[in-house]
């Protein structure tokens, strides 16, 4: 399976802390601001929007960020433009809807799209409505140009569906930490530690997402084992206040450097919390994966 | 679970499980009748419901084309469509799968009364997407939903409309996916849905073919269905597409006719496609679940469609349509809204059934394309026509309708 | 042409005649079946009407009463009320009769209805009375019938309602009696009518005993109908009034519910019965052509009836209803306007199948009096409630209907 | 059969003219003036509406006239008094329908109310909605007190049917002009000589009605045959319009008169023209009464 070093290694030295937001969200140019901050705040991969009108997979705080990035006249052409204007260091992850991927370029099929995306230096993609099942097309693109494909796995993953996900996944796989769709809650699922642990085996980044909107949540989910936490519709409220209150791009992109550092940090803050736990749980003789993200809680 | 090229299961990994115990489920009491489960969900289709529904022969649509003119009366099912064989079929498996609650997306309505009326016969409670706008639009059927104990559930994203509404149940859906079953509408979604669907819809084409039979002594030569996403189609269609001339015997022509709206032309700078005829001009993509034809701009964004049918309103098309379509097995036609709107009136008026909006695009084909009628024709009544009134009298007085009563003179 | 004292032809001479011409017609053709007329009445029936209804069983209510409740599905009838049994019986008798013309009175419009579809199914002009309040309160309705071709005259004398429309239909018939049908909408009216629409509207019993034998083993216990001129009460006792238990078999007991309105009391001075309970509290009386229970004053002038349900609401009722009363054979009882709107949420909520007003008063009884049910009981949904919508939604708002629930929520 | 001389005598002598108001319209007071007012102007036989609340028989005009006398407190009592207070010397008919002679007393049927009407010195009845079918305890009461029954015959009356009505009509029969309800139309109908001619046989004097609105109408009806001429919604018309207009009651009533006056007038003057033509058709040696009504006009 071909793949690009550039995801792995930045889940490799300490927690990864990979915000996402919709490109173009309100508007081209505020969205690049609004992206090189999470850069600045500690972003060590971003996971960039590519807006499809039928987000199934999303919660309404991305929704209608889609909503506010259409309307702004984004397409997969400016996508791709917005991704040469942007100026920043860390790896990239288009996140999109499959029919997006499928329909560019004259052919049918992934690989225009695909392949648009090496030359302009993205990782990899991130496919909320492609499971294993369909990804085969995808996949072979993503090998032919050295791109990794992330999958996401769900609490109900199980058996057979993890065996299929995991051998398909590269980069880093997306742990989602509840049922439901982004942005919905914002506690910090018990189900994470159990996700966790049934991913223990792989060899892969595993990066959590899905409710996580402080640092202490961040926190929390690196103490139970995430290499990475997945973070989105908290930083598209940030988005979606200043647009509502005209706030200036610069104070607004300030908010989301410092969301993103408060967040970066709690991750990085959980890594010697999980240190400490696991070191407690070697002294006790216990299994520290076998807990819960509860008991696994700084008392 | 693919229809050559379409179909396919394009959803949330979380919801992939459930998909599976679904596939499972349906394979187990759908197709192997596992613990009788065919033989309830008949026995309901006839005592809940109402079927078998007759095949009545048209004496003056006869006279008028030159043709033996069937109708299959679906409008006469229980809640006034084909919905039902559908919805009954699902929440009775949904029941037999141990889920405890149901989840359903309706657009004009009918969908959400047929899922509101099968969970209350079947006793499991029932949650209904339905876009605002529509809500406004199609105060009956929320009554009617709410009077058999459904929340309803309005959805203000977008437009408001059908579209929103899938993708909204697909997000309940993937929340409460342990003890939740999705109700989809339509042939369309991930597998086995379309596949299922039609199955649960056969019934129709099932009692036409062995009616046509016994009243007219051979399988009809043209059997015409309204598309939107195909369910009352492919419900109409499946047990007549082996009789495709191979055995020497009749070919049936089997026409599925869309809504061609205002205009079959696409306007990609707003997003809107002013008609539903995705079979017709639609590009194959992956929407709901599912890869199939839909109405979709250049970069793959789905176009807002049209019709003056809220229910054939919808941007896709169930794959198995669309793959019947691509084999010339199924002929796609379309007719405009004028057209259907005539239709509605002929009908009512030459016959004495008035057909749902969506049914009335069927009989607006027949009648343009008389012709092509072979001497039986079958076309199916998917649906009555009370739910239209108040738009038929409307869109009546703001276009010149051929052969339309004047509606409005009794009030004045 | 009498029931007892009840009955008779109580109408102008010119109409004497056309009444005469009229019974040797039913005795032919309906009574002994000439020219094939019954044959092809109920194959019309049956493939138009969508008949046999079914005998559902309903699981909810037998829990909820400890009988074994079976409900007869006339809402699934064409039309959505059993109004087209009679409808069809006597447009296709004017044809045999070489009538060239069709008129008929309605009130909230079912029978309206369904006369102008059966004409237009058989292809004669018709021409409806209908109080020009009721038109105004029964849009949907007067949409359906000039859909299907009819005229509508709106009747502006007295209070604009059904009464007032069959006095006006009288005297069309009365002008235009040579080529004319009058088709009336139910038991009432001068013979042979009352006994004529009862044979046609028998089909109810016919199959609902047929039913009930096949799927209790045995011929119910308890069969309940509502009750406003009788024609849906009737068809539905007609077979089961022999099952008296003479032979030593089950006596089946014969429920007609009246619509009790706000009050059985009378305002003598105001000329108002807030009910339309004829059989249970009118005194015996001459109206629109028959001898029968009335609600009138003492002097016999006719009250103005009221019920929550338009179909129900008419100070009289059919004469051989109120000789089967007198006889002990048929129970005449009533529920008041709160009771059933009550029992219009709940067969809704638990079953699944909303019912006309006029027929929720049968289930309203039913809810009162589960002690006096036997072990199988057939209730019949002499319509559904599609109709009824609005006006339930507004009532309900009103009052503080049990169980209901908030229908207004959903669009705020 | 019982008979009441009264009526028979009334068309005795020469065309009788027998006009019909509703009792009690517009106003207690306002009608005995009016049902007078005919008398004077010429009337032999007075036709007095007793209102019934569903008047199936009648057109508008009628109808209407009908709500006016209701709206008024007229009932069987207050007719019985307004009979008492009459003051004219020509014979009365009750016009009402069934229900309220059936319903009036303690005793169930028509005798009472009967007996009523005979002690006030009321003539006789016509029934709209009792065919002759249904007429036997009626006529067996009138009968017991010496009062007449009127039938109506209508233009789709024969056979045995005719038969059977014309045995138990006593007084005169009540010769419908036309298929309809009253006052509908304001021609003569040419099938009123036809319907003369099927009544030819029986001895009772003859009143034709519906449609007469004139003396002109008058004129050829008793021209084509008839022994009278019964006048309802055209003298209704003066009075509803009186009501309308808020006339004095002594003008309407000055108006019924000599409209009354104008009917009779013509009756007088179709009974010489009917002379006139059953001479000329005697000369011709034809029978005026198989000649149509068209033919039978004056030339």
């Amino acid at each position: 399976m071909g793949e690009n070093a550039a995801l792995k290694d930045a889940f490799a030295d300490e927690p990864a802390f990979v915000p996402y937001l919709a490109a173009g969200d309100p508007s081209y140019e505020a969205s690049l601001e609004y992206v090189e901050a999470l850069e600045r705040g500690g972003a060590d991969v971003i996971e960039l929007g590519l807006p499809f009108s039928e987000p199934i997979a999303e919660g309404p705080t991305i929704q209608e960020a889609v909503v506010r990035s259409l309307q702004g006249g984004m397409t997969p052409e400016r996508f791709f433009e917005f991704v040469e204007d942007l100026d920043v260091d860390v790896p990239l992850v288009c996140m999109t809807y499959y029919n997006l991927i499928y329909q560019y370029g004259d052919e049918e099929g992934p690989r225009p799209f695909v392949e648009k995306a090496a030359s302009l230096g993205l990782s990899g993609f991130v496919v909320p409505d492609l499971p294993a099942e369909e990804a085969g097309p995808l996949r072979a693109a993503c090998d032919e140009f050295g791109l990794d494909l992330v999958f996401i796995v769900a609490p109900t993953t199980a058996g057979d569906r993890l065996e299929r996900i995991m051998n398909q996944v590269s980069g880093y796989v997306y742990v989602q930490a509840r049922l439901g769709v982004t942005g919905a809650k914002d506690d910090v699922s018990d189900q994470t530690g159990a996700s966790l642990s049934r991913l223990r085996e792989w060899d892969v980044p595993k990066a959590v997402g899905f409710g996580i909107k402080s640092g202490e949540h961040a926190r929390e989910v690196v103490a139970a084992g995430a290499d990475g936490v997945i973070v989105g519709s908290a930083l598209v409220d940030i988005v979606a206040e200043g647009h509502e209150d005209d706030t200036p791009v610069a104070e607004t992109a300030g908010r989301l450097e410092s969301k993103a550092r408060e967040l970066k940090e709690g991750a990085l803050a959980g890594a010697s919390d999980g240190d400490a736990a696991a070191a407690d749980a070697e002294e006790a003789g216990g299994d520290p994966d076998d807990e819960s993200l509860a008991e696994s809680e700084p008392t | 679970v693919k229809f050559g090229e379409y179909g396919g299961q394009y959803v949330p990994e979380a919801l992939m499980p459930a998909i599976e115990e679904l596939t499972d489920a349906y394979e187990r009491y759908v197709l192997e009748n596992e613990d009788g489960f065919m033989d309830e969900f008949r026995e309901r289709l006839r005592d809940f419901g109402g079927r078998p529904t007759p095949l009545q022969y048209a004496e003056h649509l006869s006279e008028r084309y030159d043709s033996e003119v069937y109708l299959k009366r679906e409008d006469l099912l229980h809640g006034g469509a084909h919905k039902l064989n559908n919805a009954l079929g699902q929440v009775l498996l949904a029941k037999y799968m141990g889920k405890e609650r149901i989840v359903a997306e309706t657009g004009a309505g009918q969908h959400g009364t047929a899922t509101a009326m099968a969970a209350a016969h079947l006793g499991l409670p029932c949650e209904i997407y339905m876009g605002k706008r529509d809500i406004n639009r199609q105060r009956p059927n929320v009554f009617r939903m709410k009077l058999n104990g459904s929340e309803v559930n309005p959805v203000t994203t977008g437009r408001g409309t059908l579209k929103e509404a899938i993708s909204e149940t697909m997000r309940d859906w993937a929340t409460n996916v342990e003890d939740t079953h999705y109700v989809i509408g339509s042939v369309v979604g991930p597998a086995p849905f379309p596949a299922m669907v039609r199955d649960f819809q056969a019934v129709i084409s099932e009692e036409a073919r062995e009616q046509a039979i016994e009243q007219t002594g051979g399988v009809p030569d043209t059997v015409v269905a309204c598309a939107g996403g195909g369910s009352n189609t492919m419900g109409t269609f499946a047990n007549f597409v082996d009789d495709d001339g191979s055995d020497g015997g009749t070919r049936t022509d089997l026409v599925a006719v869309e809504a061609g709206g205002s205009s079959l032309s696409v306007d990609e700078e707003a997003g809107v496609a002013p008609n539903s005829a995705s079979l017709s001009t639609g590009d194959e993509g992956v929407l709901h679940g599912a890869r199939t034809k839909l109405l979709q701009d250049r970069d793959g964004q789905i176009l807002e469609s049209h019709s003056v049918s809220s229910g054939l309103d919808y941007a896709g098309v169930g794959p198995e349509l669309a793959y019947l379509v691509d084999e010339g097995r199924v002929r796609a036609a379309n007719v405009d809204d004028d057209a259907a709107l005539a239709a509605f009136h002929r009908l009512s008026r030459l016959e004495g059934v008035i057909p749902a909006l969506e049914t009335a695009h069927a009989f607006a084909w027949a009648d343009e394309n008389r012709d092509e009628l072979g001497e039986i024709t079958v076309i199916n009544v998917s649906g009555r026509g009370d739910k239209d009134l108040e738009s038929v009298v409307q869109e009546t007085e703001e276009r010149d309708v051929e052969g339309a009563v004047d509606m409005g003179e009794v009030f004045h």
